[in-house]
């Protein structure tokens, strides 16, 4: 049987985290190819359906990335992106399909190694873990 | 818009080994001719190279293509590139769509050609998914009316009108005092030339008052500011009558006052105990007794509980009137206690350098064990715990004088409020970056500048003055602010008035009337916060529709096989 | 005038028709009589177990709806129609009512809310099959109905009837699920708290124990005296502490079932929580009734929840952002397991969801006009 | 009379300036020294007091200018000769030869890995790392393209060989243009003050003695440890830092002047080191401590406060070495007690003297405009003209007319593109 491979869905904003996704490979930094990245212009545009829409899809993990607290392109945008987020955080812990499968990062332009990183550290985590028990692939 | 066959064309880059080192470039070109909506893939050497655009603008003809989709390097550098070449073909520029399959793929999975390659191809399926549903565009373009209003005629609102009346453009400058000039009205001698402060202020009035262009309300009072950048409608107040006009831009010239230091070292108490503003006066009236020595204290006030800031250009104004002293009386005893000096800069480093060669003493004095001030007999008596040396001194003098910060006063309180541009925890105009936005709020087309936005020489003041002008001239002179498309628009129908999307806005672009929500898109910036708030579909970003995120999200979990 | 006090409607048909002196009736006739507000929302009984929501301005037509209903399970708060208006109003209809002020449904200026202290409701269908199998009585001839001291009596022509709500609860009977854990049974949210709770055995049945909350409680009191619907004393110290010490009897009742509800959900490992959810989540036939009976919803056919997501979802989408967007709101009324076909027990998963949610940012909806933390602009430190 | 406007410097100033000309619908030409636009802005990690990301909020503006349509940017160039008057200005570019074709080169770096010779001090990164002789500048550079540094260069050819868009010419000749310009816009910055002539503090002979430009390289996460404060000496991280202040400035036998800025870095570095490592131990020794901007002295409060950073006023009389740890250590007068004492530390960052940048002289003479003494830009009018040069329609912005931060060069900078504006409109008319 093939090896589990995860599935992980990435929002990635137009001025941060995207450009240290970018960073990441202009540094050629390797990391597996598990992660798909939507790009959005702030971290405030992610609604929060779109991270339980990946889920249901059968996303395995689901990040959540943008600028620094502080640093948001948007003046304070991703203040927002924060506190929504905690709900997010709330509703996978109660669903139990494991709270690790979220992540919220904020990335800067120069964190292509954070980058790099977070989908390292995922993947092998989320390779332990087995695939979400919320994929629609999964029987129960 | 009418119902069109989407007609796709791909395109996919080897740039060079870059991509295709390690990923199967021309599998995904098979690949890509058998998603739904594509009928053209290709791949070139190098997309961005000259055959690369034109092979773009040949398809677009020739395949009758109405979404084009390259798949290359990130949108961050190349997006400007492509999405002209796209418009030279008769192609509106928002059914351009970038997959990057370089930074995200093939340069961080250089040893994996296979997974690589099933990314790329999962890639080019979401960027399908997403162009089939991309919507052509029109960027806003609003005109802007040629002129601004300054608000404030101190030196910096001087400056700024001054300046862009130069430039052609009609300004109205606000004051609400009967007279121009601010703050430097009322002081003496200017560091570094000696002038007298009115005296050299006189020319910069006069052209100003002058001018053909500008129209001065003296004694006026804002009342109302409406609209947005390029159409502001302002109403004034003069002697009870309202005045109207329109502008495009807006500078806040509000300048600050100085803090009256009550309770203080004695001030208010002791005749004799006077802040630097009332000693510049006394100068300036030629009042100023003869004093054997004189104590200045800094940061009265500051760099504490009531102020927490430095004010920047106190230390200075100290050691210059301290310089004027000894000047009419050479054999004046003048010590200045201070909590550091701020001499920034190369000639305040000069001038502290000079005044501790003509005998003016510095003593350093902690926070902890501030001064204290009394009175023996008919002297003042001023003790200070000299921290360079330990020990405590005792110092007789005639004339106390307090170094006090400069503050924000109730009129720019009150601007702030009229013009919903924030105040700072100093309670100075807050600007829209620190860094790289100092003159700028974040509301296009306002501007500030002066010690409305901190304290400030005069020089500083009309750096930020110039600054401000170059700011305010820009839309002017362009005549008009054309929007990127990626702004929020609303389906009123659809749209339950709660209203939670309003204050979700960093903008302020959204409003409530009567129960509808009414967006000004020339304040939006296109962050899409709105948008992920709203709990109905009432609200949409353009060119980040939910409906196109949706699909990306969708087709990475349905691989499509034909 | 705010306070506590004891009022009767002054006209005897509105007291006897009234469970408890008729204050409320008379009261809500007052406003309209007085032109206080233009309309009165209450609910016209058509038999024990149905009841619709009428909106009227004939103050003779709102006395003769008088009487209390526990086999009536509707929320008021979307009823209410624009204007100024009074009704009365339990726990989570004001609470209903205040989540719709904060989604600009209404101005909660004027609506007048005429609270009703609540010790809970009965589902009518539920209620029917109890008269038959427990009271051995024909639900058609049951005629009224009260709660006191722990009973259930029915009224018939023949008489009464009472039995233990404990001993009918063990059975499955008696009030709703969502009433029985409910902890807010004063509804200190409204205008005025009415009620028995707390009236001397002599007073009882008589007269209304009424708390005025807020200036437009105030004015409703002092206009339903002022024009003589009503008149009152002020209540004693006594009175005060009994109706207290009823509050926390039915509080620790209701903590005692939250305990006995929740905690086979609470002791779930994670994986057997999901197949909780899933079991149950997954019987929606998207009817959409939940969201329509919802009092807090007011998105409308736009709603975010209606965007399709695929058959093959394991929970339908449907169902996972109301959950999201009731987690800061849900005011744990019980409407959507009232209604839904499919018998999923939507109110105990909400308030799973929820309760994680308002207790750890110590949020309360349906209280006050704050707003609900998931549409606050502030950065939350580290909640 | 034309209206074109030439800025020298690519600095954030430069920068500033010349996107605030070209949005009103002015020509710019933007003339950088170096290969890549972005100047010392572009090498800082953090900035104070908001600890934004430097190269973050950059290179937006970097973008933003290279690929705005009415600029010009003219990188590795050098302005070499000026006639004429304000308004009609020609002016002689030397474009220096980079070996590479800028409209080929795509940035992709294939060469660089193919370089054999990879041994030469990385002048971006501070010498900190290596580079070959074919190079991009650094990660975020703009315009993103190599460069080949030719005195190293041995023409091997690899280069040529794996460049697949065939963008290297060895043989490159230097070119020179000339353009028309209506107004001159001067922001050639800084360069850091070379302590190695301060022997008492031992830099060049005590590998734990930095300067606070190689610090900041060092803390930055695109920099050439990734972000990890790895001291020269062992490559291991420091228990301790200490920030020495005012060295080569506030100093007759140097530079007089204060250079404004290094008591608000020198307290945002410590501030970095005390968040990535918590433990660290944080001293900044200085003369007055200088917080005057906005927010500066709620940072130091802040500093002092919560991440427990040590201010002593004082200045160190001279730096020593422990020949075993190579830690440094610093003697002091202690101003409490008055005595002399010692204070051994892990590594010492010296917060040097910023200077008019090198070639200044030069510059200035070929402009026909005057220096101060202490070789900054003289200003006609410093009090209601302060942008103005001793030259009508040459204006000078940024550090190169004297100390100042970030926000203070960019005020500036959009207040020189005004007074460009206008004389070129009072010329006009």
């Amino acid at each position: 049987m093939k090896e589990f491979d995860p599935k992980i869905v990435a929002f990635c904003c137009n001025w941060c985290s995207y450009a240290g996704a970018d960073l990441a490979g202009v540094s050629r930094m390797q990391y597996p190819p598990n992660v798909r990245i939507i790009k959005v212009m702030c971290s405030g545009r992610i609604d929060p359906l779109f991270v339980l829409m990946s889920f249901l899809e059968g996303a395995d993990a689901v990040l959540v990335t943008g600028c620094h607290i502080g640093d948001c392109h948007y003046i304070d945008a991703n203040h927002k992106t924060k506190n929504r987020f905690e709900f997010l955080k709330e509703m996978i812990a109660e669903l139990g399909i494991g709270e690790e499968r979220l992540r919220l990062e904020w990335i800067s332009a120069t964190e292509g190694e954070k980058f790099a990183d977070m989908v390292k550290e995922t993947v092998e985590k989320i390779k332990k873990m087995g695939p979400s028990p919320l994929s629609p692939k999964v029987m129960q | 818009m009418e119902e069109k066959e989407i007609r796709i064309g791909v395109f996919i880059c080897h740039c060079g080994t870059n991509i295709g080192g390690s990923v199967d470039v021309p599998a995904v070109v098979e690949y890509a001719k058998h998603l739904p909506n594509v009928v053209h893939a290709e791949r070139n050497l190098y997309t961005c190279a000259d055959d690369g655009l034109t092979a773009i603008k040949n398809a677009i003809k020739q395949h009758k293509l109405n979404r084009v989709i390259v798949a290359s390097c990130t949108p961050r550098t190349h997006e400007p590139l492509f999405r002209s070449t796209c418009e030279e073909a008769g192609l509106n520029k928002y059914l351009f769509e970038f997959v990057n399959i370089r930074e995200h793929c093939s340069w961080v999975h250089m040893k994996d050609t296979e997974g690589a390659t099933e990314k790329t191809k999962e890639l080019v399926r979401m960027g399908v998914a997403r162009a089939t549903l991309l919507e052509p565009q029109e960027e806003m373009k609003i005109d802007v009316e040629q002129s601004a209003m300054v608000i404030g005629g101190g030196i910096a609102g001087i400056t700024a009108a001054k300046t862009l009346a130069n430039q052609g453009f009609d300004v109205y400058l606000v004051e609400k005092e009967a007279v121009l000039g601010g703050m430097l009205r009322n002081l003496y001698r200017l560091f570094p030339t000696g002038e007298d402060s009115l005296d050299s202020l006189q020319p910069s009035i006069a052209a100003v008052e002058g001018h053909e262009k500008i129209k001065v309300f003296s004694s006026c009072e804002l009342k109302e500011v409406k609209g947005y950048i390029g159409n502001f409608d302002v109403t004034l107040l003069r002697e009870g009558k309202e005045v109207n006009f329109k502008v495009g831009t807006i500078i806040v010239a509000t300048g600050a006052m100085e803090f009256e230091p009550k309770g203080h070292y004695g001030y208010g108490k002791y005749d004799h105990v006077i802040t630097q503003m009332q000693l510049e006066k006394l100068l300036k009236d030629g009042q100023l007794k003869k004093s054997d020595s004189v104590v200045m204290i800094q940061c009265v006030g500051a760099k504490g509980e009531e102020v927490s800031y430095c004010s920047r250009i106190c230390c200075m104004v100290a050691i210059k009137n301290a310089m004027l002293i000894k000047e009419i009386n050479p054999d004046a005893d003048i010590h200045i206690l201070h909590n550091d000096i701020q001499a920034y800069g190369a000639e305040y480093e000069e001038l502290y350098n000079k005044a501790r060669e003509m005998g003016i003493r510095f003593i350093k004095y902690t926070p902890e064990s501030p001064p204290c001030v009394t009175m023996d007999g008919e002297k003042l008596k001023v003790e200070v715990y000299n921290e360079l040396f330990g020990e405590q001194f005792m110092l007789g003098t005639d004339l106390v004088v307090l170094s006090t910060p400069l503050v924000q006063h109730q009129g720019g309180v009150e601007i702030s409020k009229l013009l919903r541009v924030p105040l700072g925890k100093d309670k100075f105009f807050f600007e829209a970056h620190v860094k790289l936005r100092p003159v700028d709020f974040a509301t296009d087309g306002i501007f500030l500048c002066g010690t409305a936005h901190g304290p400030a020489e005069v020089a500083e003041s009309v750096s930020q003055a110039l600054a401000a002008a170059s700011g305010a001239g820009i839309p002017l002179s362009r005549g008009f602010v054309q929007i990127e498309a990626i702004s929020v628009k609303v389906d009123l129908e659809a749209c339950i008035g709660c209203g939670f999307c309003v204050e979700m806005c960093p903008y302020q672009a959204l409003d409530m009337v009567d129960g509808k929500l009414e967006i000004i898109e020339a304040l939006c910036k296109g962050c899409g916060t709105c948008v992920a708030t709203c709990p109905t579909g009432a609200l949409e970003q353009r060119h980040y529709q939910n409906n196109q995120i949706i699909s990306q999200i969708k087709s990475i979990f349905h691989p499509v096989i034909e | 005038m705010k306070g506590c006090f004891i009022a009767w409607a002054t006209d005897d048909a509105t007291r006897k028709r009234g469970g408890s002196g008729g204050f409320v009736s008379a009261a809500l006739a007052a406003a309209l009589d007085n032109n206080l507000v233009d309309n009165v929302l209450v609910l016209k009984k058509t038999s024990p177990y149905k009841a619709t929501p009428i909106v009227t301005n004939d103050p003779k037509e709102v006395l003769e709806c008088a009487g209390s209903l526990h086999f009536v399970s509707v929320n008021m708060a979307k009823y209410v129609p624009p204007g100024r208006v009074a009704l009365p109003a339990k726990p989570c209809d004001a609470m209903g009512v205040i989540e719709r002020a904060k989604r600009g449904q209404l101005d909660l200026d004027e609506v007048y809310m005429l609270g009703l202290n609540c010790g809970g409701s009965l589902h009518p269908k539920k209620a029917k099959k109890m008269v038959e199998e427990m009271y051995n009585l024909d639900p058609d001839n049951v005629i009224g109905e009260d709660i006191l001291k722990g009973e259930l009596i029915l009224k018939t022509a023949d008489g009464e009837k009472a039995l233990k709500i404990d001993d009918l609860e063990e059975k499955g009977y008696g009030r709703r699920e969502s009433c029985r854990y409910c902890e807010t049974n004063i509804p200190r949210m409204a205008d005025l708290a009415c009620g028995n709770w707390g009236l001397p055995v002599d007073k009882l049945g008589k007269t209304t124990f009424v708390e005025v909350i807020t200036n437009k409680g105030e004015e409703i009191f002092k206009n339903a005296v002022d024009t003589g619907y009503v008149e009152f004393e002020p209540a004693s110290d006594k009175a005060i502490e009994l109706r207290d010490k009823i509050d926390n009897v039915m509080k620790g009742l209701a903590e005692k079932w939250h305990k006995r509800l929740f905690e086979p959900i609470e002791k779930l490992s994670d994986s057997e929580r999901l197949a909780f959810y899933v079991d149950a989540l997954n019987r929606c036939i998207g009817c959409g009734a939940c969201r329509k009976a919802c009092p807090v919803c007011t998105c409308g056919d736009s709603a975010k929840c209606l965007i399709e997501g695929d058959s093959n979802y394991k929970i339908p989408l449907f169902l996972m952002v109301r959950l999201l967007h009731l987690m800061d709101s849900c005011i744990g009324c019980g409407r959507c397991e009232d209604v839904c076909p499919a018998g999923i027990p939507l109110t105990l998963i909400h308030r799973r969801f929820a309760e994680r949610m308002q207790n750890k940012l110590g949020y309360v909806p349906g209280i006050n006009l704050d707003k609900p933390p998931y549409f606050e602009g502030e950065l939350r430190e580290d909640s | 009379m034309v209206d074109d406007v030439l800025v020298i410097g690519g600095g954030v100033a430069g920068i500033q300036a010349s996107i605030d000309l070209a949005g009103r619908g002015l020509k710019v030409y933007l003339v950088e020294r170096f290969p890549s636009i972005g100047g010392k802005m572009a090498q800082l990690d953090k900035t104070f007091p908001t600890g934004d990301c430097s190269i973050c909020i950059l290179a937006p503006k970097m973008m933003e200018c290279f690929s705005h349509e009415n600029i010009d940017v003219l990188t590795h160039a050098e302005v070499k000769g000026v006639s004429g008057n304000a308004g009609d200005f020609r002016v002689k570019i030397l474009k220096k030869p980079r070996y590479v074709d800028e409209e080929k080169c795509t940035g992709c770096g294939d060469c660089v890995s193919a370089c054999p010779y990879i041994n030469l001090p990385d002048e971006f990164d501070m010498a900190l790392r290596s580079r070959g002789n074919i190079f991009i500048p650094f990660l975020q550079a703009v315009p993103r393209v190599v460069m080949v540094d030719r005195e190293h260069c041995v023409k091997c050819g690899n280069c040529q060989v794996i460049c697949d868009a065939g963008a290297i010419d060895l043989y490159q000749k230097p070119e020179e243009i000339e353009i028309h310009v209506g107004a001159i816009i001067v922001a050639c910055g800084f360069d850091s003050f070379d302590p190695s002539g301060i022997k008492e503090y031992g830099y060049g002979r005590y590998k734990n003695v930095i300067t606070a430009l190689e610090y900041e390289r060092l803390v930055c996460a695109s920099g050439p440890t990734g972000g990890h404060l790895d001291r020269p000496s062992d490559k291991k991280t420091p228990n301790s830092i200490a920030f020495i202040q005012c060295v080569g400035s506030r100093d007759v036998n140097h530079n007089p002047y204060c250079s404004s800025v290094c008591c608000m870095h020198a307290t945002k570095e410590a501030i970095l080191a005390k968040e990535h490592y918590p433990s660290m131990e944080n001293y900044i020794f200085y003369t007055d401590m200088r917080a005057f901007g906005k927010g500066f002295q709620e940072y130091v409060d802040r500093a002092k406060n919560e991440y427990e950073v040590r201010y002593i006023r004082s200045k160190p009389g001279e730096i020593t070495e422990d020949k075993e740890t190579k830690n440094p250590v610093i003697w002091y007068d202690d101003t409490v007690t008055r005595q002399v004492k010692r204070l051994e530390v892990g590594l010492v960052v010296l917060c040097t003297a910023l200077v008019p940048s090198k070639g200044i002289k030069e510059l200035a003479d070929v402009l026909g405009v005057e220096l101060d003494k202490n070789r900054f830009f003289k200003i006609a009018d410093p009090l209601y003209a302060p942008l103005d040069s001793s030259r009508e329609g040459i204006l000078v912005c940024g550090y190169c007319q004297g100390p100042k931060d970030i926000p203070e060069a960019v005020t500036q900078a959009k207040g020189a593109a005004a007074r460009a504006a206008e004389v070129l409109a009072c010329l006009g008319a």
